[in-house]
């Protein structure tokens, strides 16, 4: 994920700006990490380069 | 089973870049009426392949742009379609957008709508992040005057909605969008075979496919966020 | 010559119906797009014939629409092909419409804007005479890209404006019209000869004759009155 | 000119309502007449039941 999609992104429940914490990174963009609402505090997963922003009740666990 | 494990396993089985070949028949000719000027911010609302995003991207240098997919395969497999740094693709759901009020452009949206269960919330929610003027081009091959296509909901577990043109514009207006355009764009590339080759294996008679695809073919409505 | 001797001579010529058939090759396709409902008011700037309102009329059930054109001949001549009690033509000139503000629900016209000589003043017009979510639906055979055309100027002492489709763009988000489509519509039944019957009387080549039609055809610009 | 167009129109230079006199109707609609701005007090001419709603400047006159 582009670090510059942050300023259009934002929490799909209550609307909030999201904060990132990258844990992984290459030249071009965050691999793996989170964004955490800054209202509600709902964290939502960066996997392979793509964020999962389903509300948390349409999250599918990743197969093990 | 689940909208994301049904578009999963379409994902999977190579299905996202067959739409992305069919559709691309019709879907061309309304992307090529948008009225997107360069750096503009695109989203694809069940963008599956990624195609439009990648189209509008070389015809216009549009600016960072959202696919969003409910279905991770789908978005895992658009990712890996392009490697350009302006188009990202994300999962999220239709009812509920993770994008920020007035910061879309213009929204495309081809042969997804129909899989909301409930499409004046999405629509809601499409005026709601458009900019003020930006438009929302809805693209769907599944709609009432198509009747050969109604079949379609007895091969899929979601539910779909069959609106018919007037349902379309209603409820766009409904969700506060003016309706700018309505039209069918026939698909006038997919070869139908001379009428003593029917039935075929997917079709019982000439007419029916003509019916489909150079009759109606798809279906696009054109709203503006006021 | 002024507009409304140079129009009125085509007029009594025939070229009023002509044109209409001429014109209908991608007229109808742009009318077709048109999100219009029954009883809707359609304005036609320079309606020539008055064609657009008769088959609005048989399409769409429109209510009360007028014709408006500069010159009395076009005008006489499209009050006497249809006795339609909810077609109205009168003579009025783009820029100073006779209109009262929001009283229309839609735009059309027809290779005609091009002949105003101060095209943002008449956006704005169209702009003060539609309601809010009215469209104006402009479509023109003379553009900057379609070079076959150029030289029509040499034949008319009216000074016609030839912008590219970027400037109709510009100019209607000028006058406050948001734009909601652009297209070239080609024109798919003219009949264009073989090679061999090149020269013709009116075409050098094939080719300039396949870039005038089947490539370039009609420009729609579609603005939205927000 | 059918009567009810009369609630669409105006003065075409100051925008004003617009007052009918009729000096000839058949079953259908008005073939003669003026159309006078109630503001201005400008007189646009009907004949053979078209309205001329031209300018005054640019309304060329009609040949004897
Ligand atoms: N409620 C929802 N939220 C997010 N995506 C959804 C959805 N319902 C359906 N979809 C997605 O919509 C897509 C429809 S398939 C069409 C894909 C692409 N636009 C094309 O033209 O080929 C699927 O990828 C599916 O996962
Ligand atoms: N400034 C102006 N005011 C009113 N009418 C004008 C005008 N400039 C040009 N016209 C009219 O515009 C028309 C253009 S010819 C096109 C006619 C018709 N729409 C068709 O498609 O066939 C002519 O009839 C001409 O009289």
């Amino acid at each position: 994920m582009q670090e510059d999609l942050l300023d259009i992104l934002c929490c799909p429940l209550d609307k909030h700006d999201l904060e990132l914490e990258a844990t992984e990174r290459d030249e071009e963009e965050i691999l793996t990490g989170t964004l955490t609402c800054t209202e509600c505090g709902e964290a939502y997963p960066i996997e392979d380069g793509i964020p999962n922003l389903l509300p948390p009740d349409m999250r599918e666990e990743s197969p093990a | 089973m689940s909208v994301q494990e049904e578009f999963d396993s379409w994902a999977e089985s190579g299905k996202d870049r067959g739409m992305e070949q069919r559709h691309w028949h019709t879907a061309k000719h309304a992307l090529a009426r948008m009225p997107v000027e360069p750096g503009d911010r695109i989203l694809d609302l069940g963008t599956g392949s990624g195609y439009a995003l990648r189209a509008l991207r070389e015809t216009h240098d549009t600016g960072l742009s959202i696919g969003l997919d409910g279905s991770p395969e789908m978005v895992h497999n658009a990712r890996a379609y392009t490697d350009d740094p302006l188009i990202g693709f994300l999962q999220g759901d239709f009812h509920h957008l993770p994008i920020a009020s007035n910061s879309i452009d213009h929204v495309w949206s081809m042969e997804a709508f129909y899989y909301a269960q409930e499409p004046i919330a999405v629509l809601e929610e499409l005026r709601r992040v458009l900019r003020s003027g930006g438009t929302f081009y809805c693209a769907v091959n599944y709609f009432e005057e198509s009747t050969q296509t109604h079949e379609w909901q007895d091969r899929i577990s979601i539910e779909m909605l069959r609106w018919d043109r007037s349902q379309y514009r209603e409820a766009f207006e409904d969700a506060g969008l003016i309706v700018a355009e309505q039209d069918t764009i026939p698909d006038e590339e997919v070869d139908i075979p001379p009428a003593e080759e029917f039935p075929t294996e997917e079709w019982d008679s000439r007419e029916a496919m003509v019916d489909r695809y150079r009759r109606w073919g798809t279906l696009l409505t054109v709203g503006v966020a006021p």
